[in-house]
C-alpha cells in the first residue's frame, strides 16, 4: 500500500511538470496553429536562470520572477524572428524551424550559462513529509500546484477574458480576427510570451527536484509534446490529463513491470490511444471540409 | 448507370445537414440539385461519393448497394466527382492533374514503376494520350504545361472536369462546375455538360446559375435545410409555388424570373 | 575549447587550399565537449588546452612546439570517426587522445590500427583494453575495476546481498554488466536489478522496490550524470537506512553540491585527486595531484574533475612517450607508450605492457566516504 | 519513352525541370537513367578532386545520408507524410548488419534480413499510423522511433546497449579487390555509397513519372481528390511508408559497414529530425533536394568547427534562416530564381 502511495506521489510529481511543459505548448498551439519544439528551451532557461541568479545571492522571490521574466523575453523574440516570418510555412517546415531554435537557444545557453548540471534549494526546503506511508518532497506540491495553476489560468484567459478569446479567434482564423477588431499581432505576441513564461515557470518550479543544464531541454519538448499530443493538442484540460498521465504511466511501469521499459510504455500508450482516437483524448474531432 | 438516392441524411452535433433525401438519376439526363446556400446540396454530394459516412438512408447504382463504400471504391464503380472549393493538385501541371485521373485504367505494378520499366512507360504514355485528349474536350489543350497553380478559377474547374472524365466514370457528380466563369466560358461548360450527357453518362449537378440549370437540366431536385422540398422538370420547379417561397425569396424570384426568358 | 579549435579550423581550411603542414608536433583529440557527456568533454577539454599550452610555455617536448588539435564529437560515434580521420589524415598528427565515451572510443579505434597512431581513450568501459588492441590505450579505471572495489567493500563490511540501480546510459548500462558479471566472483549476490533514464527526475519507484526486496543490505548506483544526485536525494527522501554506493562516474564536488546533505554517509571508489591533502607526504601522486589542482583552478578559476584527471594523465603519458622516444613517429611512440614504467598521474600509477593497456591496479582506487560535504578515505 | 517531361521533378520545383527532360527525352534517355548518370558522374567528380581518406569518408557519409533521406523525399515530398521516427528503420538496417554475422549470416545476406524487416515493420504500423494527420502522425511516428531505440539501448545482450557494438565483416575493399582494383577502404566505401546513393535517386525519380508515383503525389495536394480518382488512398500512403523505410534500412546497412562500429543513436529522435531536415533544407520535392540538403548539413559541421562554441548557434540559426527565407527548401528556391531569370 505505502508502495504504492509513493508511486502515485512520483507520478504526479513528475507527471505536474510534463503537464506545465504541454500547457506551454497548448497555449502557443492555440494561437498559431504551431507546436513549439523550442518550448523545452524556455523550461532550461527558466531553471538556468533563477539557478544563476540565486547562486549570485538573489533571493529566490526575486529570481523566479526574473527567470519568468527572461523566459518570456526570449519567446517574444523568438516569435518575432522565426515563426512571424514563417507563418504560413507549412507544417513540416515550422517543425524544423523550431527544432533549429532549440538548437539555437541551446548553444547560446551553453555560451551565456555554462554546461555544468544546477539546482538550487526548494522553495520550502528540502526536508520530506510523510503523507500515508509515502515521502514527498515540499517542492512537489509547489510543482503540483503550479501547474494547476497554469491550467485554471489558462482555462480561464482562453475562455473568459477578451484577450484570451481574441487569441482564440486569431489562430481559428487570422483575417476574420482583425476584421472584428483584435490586434493579431498583439494576440501572437501575448501567447508567445505568456507561453514562454509558462515553461520558464515549470523550469523554476522543477529545478529544485530534477536539477537543469543546458542541453535537457529536447527531453522536455519530447515529454511535453507527448503528453500534449496524448491529451489531443490544443486543450488545457487535455495537457493536465496527458502530463499526469504519462507521469503516472511511468511510475506504475517502475514500479510494478520494470524501470527498463518505463519510457516506453509511455510511448505505447500514446500510440494505442492515438489509434483508437486519432484526436487525442480531449482533443477536437476535426471534421474534413471539401 | 442509374444513381438512387435512397432517404439518404447525416447529422453534425445534432444539426440535420442532410435529411431524408431521396431521387433517382438517369443514364443521358442531367439531374440538377439546387437550393440556398447552406442547403446541403455540398454535404449531399460528399454521402453519395463517400467522403462522409451517411448515418441513415442508401446509395444504389444500377441496383447495387453501394452504400459506406469508400471514396476510391465507389470511384471504381464508375463514379467520379469535382469539387465546390476545387481539389486539384496545384503542385502539378494540367496534363499532370489530368493523368493522374487515369489512374484505374493503368495497368502497371510496382515493379515497373520502380524501375522506370516497359508496363511504367507505356502506360504513362496510353495516360498522357487520353489525358490530353480530355484537356482539348474541356478547351485546356494550349494549357497543358501550366502548373495548375497559376490556371484561373474557371481554368481549374474545368480542369476537374476534365481529370473526372478521363477516369472512365459512367456517374458524373458536378459541384458548381461554371462558378468563376465568364459568359463565353459559361456556355462551353454548359455544352460540355450536354455532349458528357448525350454519350449516355448519368450526370449530377449542383448549380447556382439557373439559367444554365433550366436549361440543361432533365430533372431537378429542390433542397432547403437539408429536405428535399421540390422535384420535377425544370418548368414544373420553375412553377412550383413552394420552391419560389422556400428558395428563391424575394430577390430570387427575379433571377427566376429572368430564366423564364431565355 | 578556443583557440585551439580555431586554429584546426583555420589549417583545416588551409589545408583543403593546399598549404603543407607546419613542422611541430601535432596532438589530436576528439572529446564530447557539448552534447549528453559534456560534462566529461569540457573539463579533458580544458584540462587538455592548458596542459599544452604549460608545455609549450616550458619549450615543448625536446624542444618542438606541441600543437593540440581538439574536435567536439558531442559523443556520436559517427562524428568521432570522421574526426578521427580528419586528425590523421589532415591534421597529421602523431596520437589522439580522447573519445570521452566508450561508444566513440570504439568507433574511432579501428582507425588506428589502420593507419598506426597511438590512441589513449578517456572512456571507462572494459572494451576498450579487453581484448588488447596494439595501438589503443586508455586511462581511467574500468567500470569492471569499479565493481570489484565497491563489492571488496561491501564483503569487507560482513554484508552479500546488493540491489543494483544503474543508468541507462553507456556508462551505467556497462558498468552494470560488470557489477552483474563480477559479483558471484566477488562474494556478492545481486537481489535487485533496477535502472533510470539519464534524465529522470524521480527515482523514488525503483528505490521503493530495491529496499523493499527481501535480505537486501546494500544499493550501488552505477552511472554518471545528474541521475545520481537525484537518486541520492531520492534515497533520503524515502529515508533507506542502507549503505550506499555510487560509482567513480561521479567522483567530484559537483555531486556533493548537487546532492547536498543527502550524499553524507556514502561511499564510493575514485582518485585520489579528490583528496589532495590526505595523500601521504611519500604518496608518488600527491605531486602530480597538487600540481594539477593548483594548475587547473589558476587557469579556470574552479576546480578540476576526476575526468579531467583522465585527460591530464593521457597528456603526460603521451609527452612522457614522445620524449622516451626520442621521435616524433606514430610508431615508435606507441612503442615507448607501452613500455611506460611507474608513470605517477593523478588517477593512479601507470604501467603498461603489451598485455595490459589500461595500465592500472585496484590500489589506484580508493574508497571515500563523504562525510559534512566533503570527502574522507575509508581505511582499508 | 516519350518525354515524362513535367514529372521528373515532382510537385513543382519549377518549370526548368520540365524542360530538361524534354531533351532528354529526344535523345531516348530515361528521367531514372538521367538522374543516375548525372549522381555517377557528381560521385566521380567527388573522386577526382578529393585529396585525401578524410573527403572521402565525409563524402561516403554524403551519399548515404543522401540514399536515406531519398526516402524521406518520396515519403514527404511526394506524398507528404512527416515522419519523426525513421532514424528507426535506419538503425534496424544497421543493426541487422551488425548483429547477423554474429550468427553466422555473411553481411549481405544480413543486410537484406535488416531491409526487409524494416520494410515489414513499416508494412505492418503503417496502416494504423498512418491514419493520423498532422502532429499526431508526427507524435505517432515519433513515438515509434523511439520505441526501436529503446529496444536497441535495453537489450544489451543482442546490441551491445548503449555503448553500441562492433560490425564485423564485410568491407568495400574486398569487392574491389575482387575486380583487381586496390582501394583504400574510404575510398571504396565512398563508390559503394555513390553508387547506391544514384541507383535511390534513380529508382526515386522513376516512381515520382510513374502511375504510382501520380497517385502518390495526388495525396499530397488533395487527399479527397485522389479518392475519388479510385486512388486507395490507405494502400498508397502504406506503400510510400513502406519504400521510405527501405531507404533508410539500406542506409542505415550501409553505414554500420561503413563505420565498422554503431550505436543505438543512430536509431535516435535527432537522427530523424536530422534526415527530415536535409530534406526540407534541400526541397522535400525532388531527389536533388535529398543531395544537396544532405551535403549541406553533413559537410556543414565539419566547416563549423571553426566556430567553437558557437558551433550550435550557427547550425540552428542556418536552418531557422534557411527555412524562413526558402520555405520549399535550397532546390525549388534557385530553380525558381533561375526560371525568374531567364524569364
Amino acid at each position: 500500500m505505502s508502495e504504492l502511495s509513493q508511486f502515485l506521489v512520483s507520478g504526479v510529481t513528475v507527471g505536474a511538470i510534463y503537464a506545465a511543459i504541454a500547457l506551454g505548448f497548448t497555449l502557443i498551439y492555440n494561437a498559431s496553429g504551431v507546436v513549439n519544439f523550442a518550448q523545452g528551451e524556455f523550461v532550461v532557461i527558466g531553471g538556468m536562470t533563477a539557478a544563476a541568479l540565486i547562486g549570485a545571492g538573489v533571493p529566490v522571490w526575486i529570481a523566479a520572477p526574473l527567470a519568468v521574466f527572461a523566459g518570456m523575453l526570449v519567446g517574444v523574440v523568438l516569435y518575432q524572428l522565426a515563426i512571424k516570418p514563417a507563418r504560413e510555412a507549412p507544417l513540416v517546415s515550422l517543425i524544423i524551424i523550431t527544432i533549429g531554435a532549440s538548437i539555437f537557444l541551446r548553444g547560446a545557453m551553453q555560451a551565456v550559462f555554462d554546461k555544468q548540471i544546477h539546482r538550487y534549494d526548494g522553495f520550502s526546503g528540502d526536508a520530506p513529509l510523510r503523507v500515508g506511508g509515502a515521502t514527498i518532497l515540499p517542492q512537489s506540491l509547489w510543482i503540483v500546484g503550479g501547474s494547476i495553476a497554469v491550467f485554471a489560468f489558462l482555462a480561464w484567459f482562453l475562455n473568459r477574458t477578451r484577450a484570451g478569446r481574441g487569441i482564440k479567434a486569431t489562430a481559428s482564423n487570422r483575417m476574420a480576427a482583425a476584421l472584428v477588431g483584435i490586434n493579431t499581432g498583439r494576440a501572437m505576441n501575448l501567447s508567445f510570451a505568456l507561453s514562454a513564461a509558462i515553461g520558464a515557470l515549470a523550469g523554476v518550479l522543477a529545478t529544485p527536484v530534477t536539477f537543469t543544464s543546458y542541453d535537457v531541454g529536447v527531453l522536455m519538448a519530447l515529454k511535453g509534446f507527448s503528453a500534449t499530443m496524448l491529451g489531443g493538442v490544443g486543450s488545457p484540460l487535455g495537457a493536465l490529463a496527458g502530463g499526469l498521465l504519462i507521469g503516472l504511466i511511468e511510475a506504475m511501469t517502475a514500479g510494478y513491470i520494470s524501470s527498463d521499459y518505463k519510457d516506453a510504455s509511455a510511448f505505447v500508450v500514446i500510440l494505442l490511444v492515438l489509434f483508437l482516437r486519432p484526436q487525442g483524448l480531449f482533443g477536437a474531432r476535426i471534421t474534413e471540409r471539401v | 448507370m442509374s444513381l438512387e438516392i435512397d432517404g439518404i441524411g447525416i447529422a453534425f452535433g445534432g444539426i440535420k445537414a442532410v435529411d431524408d433525401v431521396s431521387f433517382t438519376a438517369r443514364p443521358g439526363e442531367v439531374t440538377s440539385i439546387i437550393g440556398p446556400n447552406g442547403a446541403g446540396k455540398t454535404t449531399l454530394f460528399n454521402l453519395v461519393s463517400g467522403v462522409y459516412t451517411a448515418s441513415s438512408g442508401r446509395v444504389r447504382i444500377d441496383g447495387q448497394e453501394v452504400t459506406g463504400l469508400p471514396a476510391h471504391a465507389l470511384a471504381r464503380r464508375g463514379m467520379a466527382r469535382t469539387f465546390q472549393n476545387l481539389q486539384v493538385f496545384p503542385q502539378m501541371s494540367a496534363l499532370d492533374n489530368v493523368m493522374t485521373g487515369c489512374h484505374m485504367q493503368e495497368k502497371s505494378n510496382l515493379f515497373a514503376d520502380l524501375l522506370g520499366l516497359g508496363p511504367a512507360r507505356r502506360e504513362t504514355a496510353k495516360s498522357r494520350l487520353s489525358a490530353m485528349a480530355a484537356l482539348a474536350r474541356a478547351g485546356l489543350a494550349e494549357l497543358a504545361r501550366r502548373p495548375a497553380s497559376e490556371m484561373s478559377y474557371g481554368q481549374l474547374k474545368r480542369l476537374e472536369i476534365a481529370r473526372a472524365l478521363v477516369t472512365g466514370c459512367t456517374i458524373l457528380l458536378l459541384d458548381e462546375p461554371a462558378a468563376g466563369c465568364n459568359a463565353v466560358e459559361t456556355r462551353e461548360v454548359d455544352d460540355l455538360i450536354h455532349a458528357i450527357a448525350a454519350e449516355g453518362k448519368t450526370v449530377v449537378l449542383i448549380e447556382h446559375d439557373m439559367r444554365m440549370v433550366m436549361r440543361i437540366s432533365a430533372h431537378i431536385v429542390v433542397l432547403d435545410q437539408g429536405r428535399k422540398i421540390a422535384e420535377g422538370g425544370p418548368e414544373e420547379i420553375r412553377n412550383n409555388p413552394h420552391v419560389i417561397a422556400a428558395y428563391l425569396g424575394a430577390h430570387g424570384a427575379a433571377e427566376a424570373e429572368a430564366a423564364a426568358h431565355v | 575549447m578556443t583557440r585551439q579549435a580555431v586554429a584546426a579550423g583555420v589549417s583545416a581550411l588551409a589545408l583543403l587550399a593546399g598549404t603543407p603542414a607546419l613542422a611541430e608536433i601535432r596532438i589530436g583529440a576528439s572529446l564530447a565537449i557539448t552534447g549528453p557527456a559534456a560534462f566529461l568533454g569540457d573539463p579533458e577539454a580544458k584540462t587538455l588546452e592548458m596542459l599544452a599550452e604549460e608545455l609549450n610555455a616550458n619549450g615543448g617536448i625536446n624542444g618542438e612546439e606541441v600543437e593540440l588539435i581538439v574536435y567536439d564529437d558531442g559523443a556520436d560515434p559517427n562524428k568521432a570517426r570522421t574526426f578521427a580521420t580528419r586528425l590523421i589524415e589532415e591534421d597529421e598528427v602523431v596520437a589522439v587522445i580522447g573519445g570521452s565515451s566508450t561508444g566513440a572510443t570504439m568507433a574511432m579505434a579501428p582507425l588506428f590500427a589502420d593507419y598506426e597512431i597511438p590512441f589513449i581513450s578517456l572512456a571507462g568501459a572494459v572494451v576498450i583494453i579487453d581484448p588488447v588492441q596494439e595501438f589503443v590505450f586508455k586511462t581511467p579505471h574500468t567500470d569492471r575495476m569499479a565493481c570489484e572495489k565497491i563489492f571488496a567493500d561491501i564483503t569487507s563490511r560482513g554484508m552479500s546481498k546488493v540491489g543494483l540501480i544503474s543508468g541507462t546510459g553507456g556508462f551505467g548500462a556497462s558498468m552494470r554488466e560488470q557489477c552483474l558479471d563480477v559479483a558471484e566472483a566477488s562474494g556478492v549476490e545481486i537481489v535487485a536489478d533496477e535502472s533510470y533514464g539519464g534524465s529522470d527526475s524521480d527515482m523514488t519507484p525503483q528505490l521503493t522496490n530495491i529496499a523493499s526486496t527481501e535480505g537486501i543490505e546494500a544499493i550501488v548506483n552505477p552511472g554518471f550524470g545528474q541521475g545520481p544526485a537525484v537518486v541520492t536525494r531520492n534515497y533520503a527522501q524515502l529515508g533507506i537506512e542502507l549503505p550506499f554506493y555510487q560509482s567513480h562516474g561521479v567522483a567530484s564536488d559537483e555531486f556533493i553540491k548537487l546532492a547536498g546533505d543527502a550524499a553524507n554517509g556514502l561511499r564510493l571508489p575514485a582518485t585520489p585527486l579528490l583528496i589532495p591533502d590526505q595523500l601521504a607526504e611519500d604518496d608518488p601522486q600527491r605531486q602530480p595531484v597538487q600540481d594539477y589542482i593548483a594548475a587547473y583552478e589558476e587557469a579556470y578559476g574552479e576546480k578540476p574533475s576526476t575526468f579531467g584527471g583522465y585527460a591530464y594523465d593521457a597528456f603526460h603519458l603521451l609527452v612522457d612517450a614522445i620524449e622516451r622516444a626520442g621521435s616524433t613517429d606514430p610508431v615508435e611512440i606507441r612503442d615507448a607508450l607501452e613500455a611506460t614504467e611507474g608513470l605517477a598521474g593523478v588517477t593512479g600509477v601507470y604501467s603498461f605492457s603489451p598485455e595490459d593497456h589500461m595500465g592500472l591496479d585496484l590500489s589506484a582506487f580508493r574508497i571515500l566516504e563523504i562525510e559534512d560535504g566533503g570527502w574522507k578515505p575509508v581505511e582499508e | 519513352m516519350a518525354g515524362q517531361g513535367t514529372t521528373t521533378v515532382p510537385n513543382g520545383a519549377g518549370q526548368t525541370a520540365a524542360a530538361k527532360p524534354r531533351r532528354a527525352a529526344r535523345r531516348g534517355i530515361g528521367p531514372g537513367l538521367r538522374t543516375f548518370l548525372i549522381f555517377a558522374v557528381l560521385v566521380g567528380l567527388g573522386a577526382l578532386i578529393f585529396p585525401s581518406s578524410y573527403f572521402y569518408r565525409v563524402g561516403t557519409l554524403v551519399w548515404i545520408n543522401t540514399l536515406a533521406v531519398t526516402g524521406i523525399v518520396v515519403l514527404l515530398g511526394y506524398v507528404g507524410l512527416v515522419s519523426l521516427g525513421h532514424a528507426g528503420f535506419f538503425a534496424i538496417g544497421a543493426y541487422a548488419t551488425a548483429i547477423l554475422p554474429n550468427y553466422g549470416i555473411p553481411s549481405p545476406l544480413a543486410m537484406l534480413a535488416g531491409v526487409a524487416l524494416a520494410g515489414g515493420l513499416a508494412l505492418v504500423v503503417g496502416r494504423p499510423i498512418l491514419k493520423l494527420s498532422g502532429y499526431y502522425l508526427a507524435i505517432a511516428t515519433l513515438g515509434l522511433g523511439m520505441l526501436i531505440w529503446m529496444v536497441l539501448s535495453k537489450e544489451a545482450w543482442l546490441t551491445g546497449g548503449p555503448d553500441g557494438m562492433v560490425v564485423s565483416g564485410m568491407n568495400a575493399r574486398n569487392l574491389f579487390k575482387l575486380v583487381g582494383l586496390k582501394l583504400k577502404s574510404a575510398e571504396a566505401w565512398y563508390w559503394v555509397a555513390g553508387f547506391a546513393a544514384a541507383i535511390g535517386a534513380a529508382i526515386a525519380v522513376n516512381l515520382a513519372g510513374s502511375p504510382t508515383g501520380r497517385a502518390l503525389r495526388a495525396i499530397h495536394d488533395s487527399d479527397v481528390a485522389a479518392r475519388s480518382l479510385g486512388i486507395d488512398v490507405a494502400r498508397a500512403k502504406s506503400l510510400a511508408f513502406v519504400i521510405s523505410a527501405l531507404y533508410a534500412a539500406v542506409a542505415g546497412a550501409l553505414l554500420a559497414l561503413a563505420n565498422g562500429y554503431i550505436t543505438p543513436e543512430t536509431g535516435g529522435f535527432m537522427h530523424s529530425v536530422e534526415m527530415v531536415t536535409m530534406a526540407v533544407l534541400g526541397g522535400a520535392s525532388s531527389v536533388f533536394g535529398a543531395l544537396v540538403g544532405a551535403l549541406i548539413l553533413t559537410a556543414l559541421p565539419q566547416l563549423l568547427t571553426v566556430f567553437a562554441d558557437y558551433e550550435h548557434m550557427v547550425l540552428g540559426g542556418i536552418m531557422v534562416l534557411t527555412m524562413t527565407l526558402m520555405r520549399r527548401g535550397l532546390v525549388p528556391f534557385i530553380a525558381d530564381l533561375w526560371t525568374r531569370r531567364k524569364s
